[in-house]
């Protein structure tokens, strides 16, 4: 079902400790990945209230990835 | 909070599978990218917002603003609160007792808001028969009246030949 | 004798940078002698560090 | 540049030309230019003047000559770093008359991005890319014929970094690398070169190439493996791993200072005291203390600048300036956002795929952007100076960096900020290198569109941002220290000396830890009167307080207010302290299988040293002893290298052979990891007949009984056949497993790394310090090391430990909870559900508020996301100003215009 060319948007909400800095080691080491995901930094996966990802969907984002 | 949002999806019929949570440590940059490889694969193949409920971006977009507004309201945001309040106390957060939780407390209050928040969006565009309303909205008549009713006493709505009306 | 508050560096490489700081930070005034006209030593002229190869200017 | 007079480029490495006036770097520091006196034509013959006339601000004054300054001290420290190896080592190699032999300065030189060939790997003669490329190690190292026996500790890590780098630069290059030993002991090097040697298949050969010849454009090298067979193959370019040779200026530093060198001319210390040179007041740290990595010399500048600071404590503060910063402009932070954007090229990191002036010139179409600038290196001292400059100029008040992480630079730009009298909070981060350049290199224009992206998503957060207060904590000036070994000891007594009350606690019921176990350290002091001074100076200390058979119950509280309850002896004891220090240390691997536990002839290392203490008679019937290391590690029941192991089994066999010279004494290895100046007792062993065999993992020795006795079967790789010893004494080098660091790593939230040691917060920048602030690391606790380098980490931990008791005070995150009264009905939810119970219940007139204990708060916004009434919000990330990126992020953006409405 996926069309050619299709190309989600993707928001991702990552906690600055974790998650964010398993991006920045990903980085560090150079692994490739899809650039489709748009980052918002939080201090904690516990600062993400459902509005967060409500609106998320509602401004167009195909999917939504928080990390912890 | 995860479940939540996921249970708020389903009601307003965007696959929960949409948002993910996942965990990963400072350490573990290949795991992070293989997380992040799946989640964009998999939303590729759910394809744009909407798809899995086919109906036009309008009514999505519609669907998620009525969702936003009820997620702000104090009455479902307190349930939500006393439920975490709950879940600290007794401190078992296993994934079934958070299921059965929010479905139980969270969802129920949710949805009414949300269904609340549909209503006044749609008659902005004009009256509109219960039995309409009920199939855009995704409820049944008696759901609905159980929520118009308020409403009206509370002189936001009134009934109108054509059907309800914003008052 | 009263005991000085200073205390000299020889050296501007990344270990004398780093007592320097370190030294500073416990509340000593530092002299830093260097011979180049930069500090960092040899490990500024190195390109990238391990483990986490970001530079190492 | 106007000077006329060409000189070698001695920073590049004599690989390009440089001026008389010439700057080394862009990023020195200080960033200035500089005329060599040796070359400049006015200095020298009184001619030219060229660049005085034409300096615009006059800088250039020739009168002025060098001056003599008498600076009155209290401590000189020695750091003058190492020297080159002699050219001539390097000409037996061909270096010199073949231009494609290079040393690895060149090869860091060629591969930096801002070196003379904008980081393209080239070949000197020809300037073509090179195929092949070879690696040889040991140049100017374990070396007698130029009287440089020590191992270099750093060339083996150095050239799989090198050859890592070249390949990410080339990647269809073919390199091998020339191997005696693979000596890469430091904490995480051995998986790291596995990880490097899959996945870019390196060929690792064991030989030393003795000379190499020039065959028309190539280069020839032939070498010998230990199967007795020859190999020769020509390569495109050469490597040289230089070593670390003593300062060439040691002899005169050591007169000057009046200290004593040891026989290779670095500075002499004892393994007791490894900071303390042969004067008191004089102490050396980094590389002229013994060749090191930096790492290694990072601990040791901290260390000695503890010591230090034992020395003068009553000089503290005596002279010391404090920097002020200028007062916050107010009046400019209230007027409405004009943001400066700063998108950073990070050299070749970002704009090698990403289009950075596409970037730059979007970020101009944003409303409220007051300025766009693309920067080189944003985070290098010039750059700061010209960002502040512009930020004046332009009377910004938010600016917005798109670069690398604020993770690691946020401090730094936050710095410039405030130095200019702007909050450091109106400050917002791009990450377009690490989540964004360098992950999507194979896609520049997905690249730049994210790029583009997040400079917009930072750009809306930044128009909402609000200048934060910064407050600042008293320090409880104590410090709780957990284990009582070699390294908790030094480390208690080291913060003692500097004045503050410490209290030390130890699991078991004397101090000592694994020091106890040992007679002789590797350099022949005695272990057990080191252990003897320590237990005597700690029990002596009048600010040490020793809690024997007690352990750590709980602790709470954050840097300078920490509140721990230990208990000791059934009854728990609440105790208020600045700082912690984790020393506690780790034990002795007892390895499974090689019959040990089955015969009393098979002991570790720790065993036979006790054994031997006993003196000659413990060996009576003892004719064949045979050492077999790396026993359960490498791969085995531990992971990792214990990195001492090999030390400690050539230490015990030359104490056997002084014991009794006739036994024979077998070491079955797989490397033979004696770096540093330990490399001299491999070679003492060699000359006295102990007998040194490699395996290889899948060829290992085993161990069976025969009889009453024992004997060790293995494959002789030289001989090339199987052989079996008779052996009176099996000794088994183990590695040193962690403690059980689980549940104190959950007590404190510090993470362990993969092998179960504590991990630090940066490997090479913070070695002692741990991700938790106010918390910091030594001894095993952080990974396995001699006592030398314990004891070292032990003095870096008591400085950095001492920072905050000293400064008395300590700075708050500003990101923290700001609850609303009037909007708050008093539910409770928050405070419940704060994990720091930061939050608590207070009566405001008839109702119950909740009011934020700013100090406690980590900022992690729970509380936030839960309240019914969104009464609560955290400094740096209001729900408005994550509302504002959510919004920014779909490129159309979407119902602003709802969004107003629902204010």
């Amino acid at each position: 079902m996926t069309q050619e060319g299709y190309n989600p948007r993707i928001l991702g909400f990552f906690c600055h400790w974790c998650c964010y800095a398993a991006a920045d080691s990903a980085g560090v080491s150079r692994y490739q990945y899809p650039p489709n995901v748009r980052v918002i930094r939080v201090m904690c996966t516990g600062r993400i209230d459902v509005r967060f990802i409500l609106e998320a969907f509602k401004c167009g984002a195909d999917g939504v990835f928080t990390g912890g | 909070m995860a479940e939540a949002a996921r249970q708020a999806l389903e009601d307003i019929g965007v696959d929960p599978e949409r948002m993910e949570l996942e965990w990963a440590s400072a350490a573990e940059g290949p795991r992070f990218v293989e997380l992040i490889t799946r989640c964009v694969n998999s939303i590729k193949e759910k394809g744009p917002l909407g798809t899995e409920s086919n109906e036009a971006e309008e009514d999505v977009k519609r669907k998620l603003e009525a969702a936003v507004e009820a997620a702000s309201a104090s009455k479902v945001r307190t349930s939500f609160g006393m439920l975490a309040k709950k879940f600290h106390k007794d401190g078992d957060y296993s994934p079934e007792a958070i299921k059965e939780a929010v479905a139980a407390k969270f969802t129920p209050a949710f949805r009414k808001e949300r269904i609340a928040q549909e209503i006044k969006l749609l008659l902005k565009k004009g009256p509109m028969s219960i039995t309409k309303l009920a199939k855009i909205v995704g409820s049944t008549k008696a759901e609905l009246e159980k929520i118009v009713a308020p409403l009206i006493k509370k002189g936001i709505l009134k009934e109108e030949k054509k059907g309800l009306a914003l008052a | 004798m009263s005991k000085a508050g200073a205390i000299m560096v020889l050296g501007g490489g990344i270990a004398g940078v780093q007592t320097a700081l370190d030294l500073a930070d416990l509340g000593y005034y530092v002299y830093l002698v260097e011979k180049k006209p930069y500090i960092g030593g040899v490990m500024a002229q190195l390109d990238k560090t391990f483990p986490t190869n970001d530079c190492a200017i | 540049m106007y000077c006329p007079r060409p000189i070698a480029d001695v920073y590049n490495e004599r690989l390009d030309i440089t001026r008389a006036t010439h700057i080394d770097f862009p990023q020195a520091i200080p960033t200035s230019y500089y005329i060599d006196p040796k070359a400049c034509l006015r200095v020298n013959y009184q001619t030219c003047n060229l660049c005085a006339q034409t300096c615009t601000a006059g800088a250039i004054d020739f009168s002025q000559k060098p001056k003599n300054l008498k600076l009155k001290v209290g401590s000189v420290i020695l750091a003058p770093g190492f020297g080159r190896v002699s050219h001539d080592v390097l000409e037996k190699f061909g270096y010199g008359r073949y231009p494609d032999v290079v040393t690895s300065y060149e090869f860091e030189r060629l591969t930096c991005a801002s070196g003379p060939t904008e980081g393209h790997l080239i070949r000197p003669s020809d300037h073509t890319t090179p195929k092949k490329i070879a690696f040889l190690q040991c140049i100017g190292s374990r070396d007698v014929t130029c009287d440089n026996g020590y191992c270099s500790s750093v060339c083996c890590m150095y050239a799989i970094k090198e050859a890592s780098v070249a390949k990410e630069h080339e990647p269809d290059l073919d390199i091998s690398l020339f191997f005696m030993d693979v000596r890469t002991q430091g904490k995480g090097f051995d998986a790291a070169r596995k990880r490097a040697e899959e996945k870019y298949g390196f060929n690792v050969i064991r030989a030393r190439v003795p000379k190499i010849d020039q065959i028309d454009s190539q280069l020839a090298l032939t070498w010998t493996t230990d199967d007795g067979q020859s190999h020769s193959d020509l390569f495109d370019m050469v490597v040289l791993s230089v070593g670390l040779d003593a300062p060439e200026d040691a002899h005169a530093i050591a007169d000057i200072a009046g200290i004593e060198l040891n026989s290779y001319d670095f500075c002499k210390t004892s393994h007791g005291a490894p900071l303390s040179t042969t004067k008191k007041g004089v102490y050396v740290a980094g590389a002229f203390q013994g060749p090191k990595d930096i790492p290694e010399s990072v601990t040791q500048a901290s260390g000695v600048a503890a010591i230090a600071s034992e020395l003068l404590k009553e000089g503290r503060g005596t002279q010391t300036v404090t920097i002020t910063y200028p007062e916050e402009d107010k009046a400019l932070e209230e007027e409405e956002p004009r943001i400066g954007v700063f998108v950073c090229h990070c050299g070749v990191n970002i704009a090698g795929v990403v289009d950075v002036k596409a970037v730059r010139d979007y970020a101009a179409s944003l409303p409220n952007v007051a300025y766009y600038e693309d920067t080189l290196y944003s985070c290098s001292q010039d750059a700061l100076k010209a960002i502040a400059e512009k930020v004046k100029e332009n009377r910004l008040n938010r600016v917005v960096i798109a670069a690398c992480s604020p993770r690691t630079h946020e401090p730094l730009f936050q710095e410039t900020l405030r130095s200019i009298g702007l909050n450091p909070a109106l400050f917002e981060m791009a990450n377009i290198r690490d989540q964004c350049a360098w992950v999507h290199a194979q896609e520049p224009e997905e690249a730049t569109q994210k790029s583009k992206d997040l400079v917009r998503m930072a750009v809306a957060k930044a128009r909402l941002l609000e200048p934060l207060a910064q407050p600042t904590v008293d320090v409880t000036p104590k410090a709780l220290v957990l284990g009582g070994g070699a390294a908790g000891m030094t480390v208690a007594l080291s913060i003692a000396d500097q004045g503050f009350e410490t209290i030390l606690v130890e699991k078991s019921k004397e101090l000592g830890g694994n020091l106890r176990k040992l007679t002789w350290t590797v350099d022949g002091q005695d272990a057990r009167k080191i252990l003897k001074d320590l237990i005597k100076k700690v029990e002596k200390h009048p600010k040490i307080d020793i809690m024997l058979e007690a352990e750590l119950e709980s602790t709470s509280g954050y840097v300078g207010n920490f509140t721990s309850t230990v208990s000791k002896g059934g009854k728990t004891e609440m105790v208020n302290h600045g700082v912690l220090v984790i020393a506690t240390g780790g034990e002795e691997h007892k390895p499974k299988g090689y019959c040990y536990g089955e015969s009393r002839q098979v002991v570790t290392q720790l065993e036979l040293e006790q054994k031997i203490a006993k003196g000659k008679s413990a060996f009576k019937t003892t004719k064949n002893v045979v050492m077999i290391q790396c026993v359960g590690s490498r791969g085995e029941d531990l992971q990792h290298c214990s990195r001492l192991c090999c030390t400690q089994a050539v230490k015990n066999a030359l104490k056997i052979k002084e014991l009794k010279p006739e036994t024979n004494v077998y070491i079955f290895y797989r490397d033979m990891r004696t770096y540093g100046f330990a490399e001299d007792l491999y070679r003492e062993a060699r000359q006295k007949g102990v007998i040194f065999l490699r395996y290889t993992p899948d060829q290992k020795p085993e161990v069976v009984k025969q009889g009453r006795g024992i004997k060790v079967n293995a494959y002789d790789r030289l001989l090339g056949e199987d052989i079996s010893i008779p052996a009176n004494l099996v000794v088994l080098s183990t590695g040193i497993a962690p403690g059980e660091n689980e549940n104190l790593s959950k007590l404190l939230k510090v993470p362990l790394t993969q092998e179960g040691f504590f991990l630090e917060a940066h490997a090479k920048l913070r070695p002692v310090e741990v991700a938790v602030d106010g918390i910091y690391l030594c001894g095993l606790a952080h990974g396995p090391k001699g006592l030398e380098e314990a004891v070292s980490q032990a003095k870096a931990a008591a400085a950095k430990a001492a920072i905050p008791l000293v400064k008395g005070k300590v700075a708050v995150e500003p990101i923290v909870s700001h609850i609303d009264k009037a909007t708050c009905i008093g539910c409770g939810i928050c405070a419940t559900l704060c994990p720091f119970n930061a939050i608590q219940m207070v009566k405001d007139g008839k109702r119950k508020k909740a009011e934020t204990i700013t100090a406690s708060c980590k900022g992690c916004g729970i509380c936030a996301s839960h309240c019914p009434v969104l009464a609560i919000n955290m400094g740096g990330f209001t729900d408005e100003e994550i509302f504002a990126q959510i919004h920014a992020f779909s490129p159309e953006g979407c119902g602003e215009e709802l969004e107003a409405e629902k204010k």
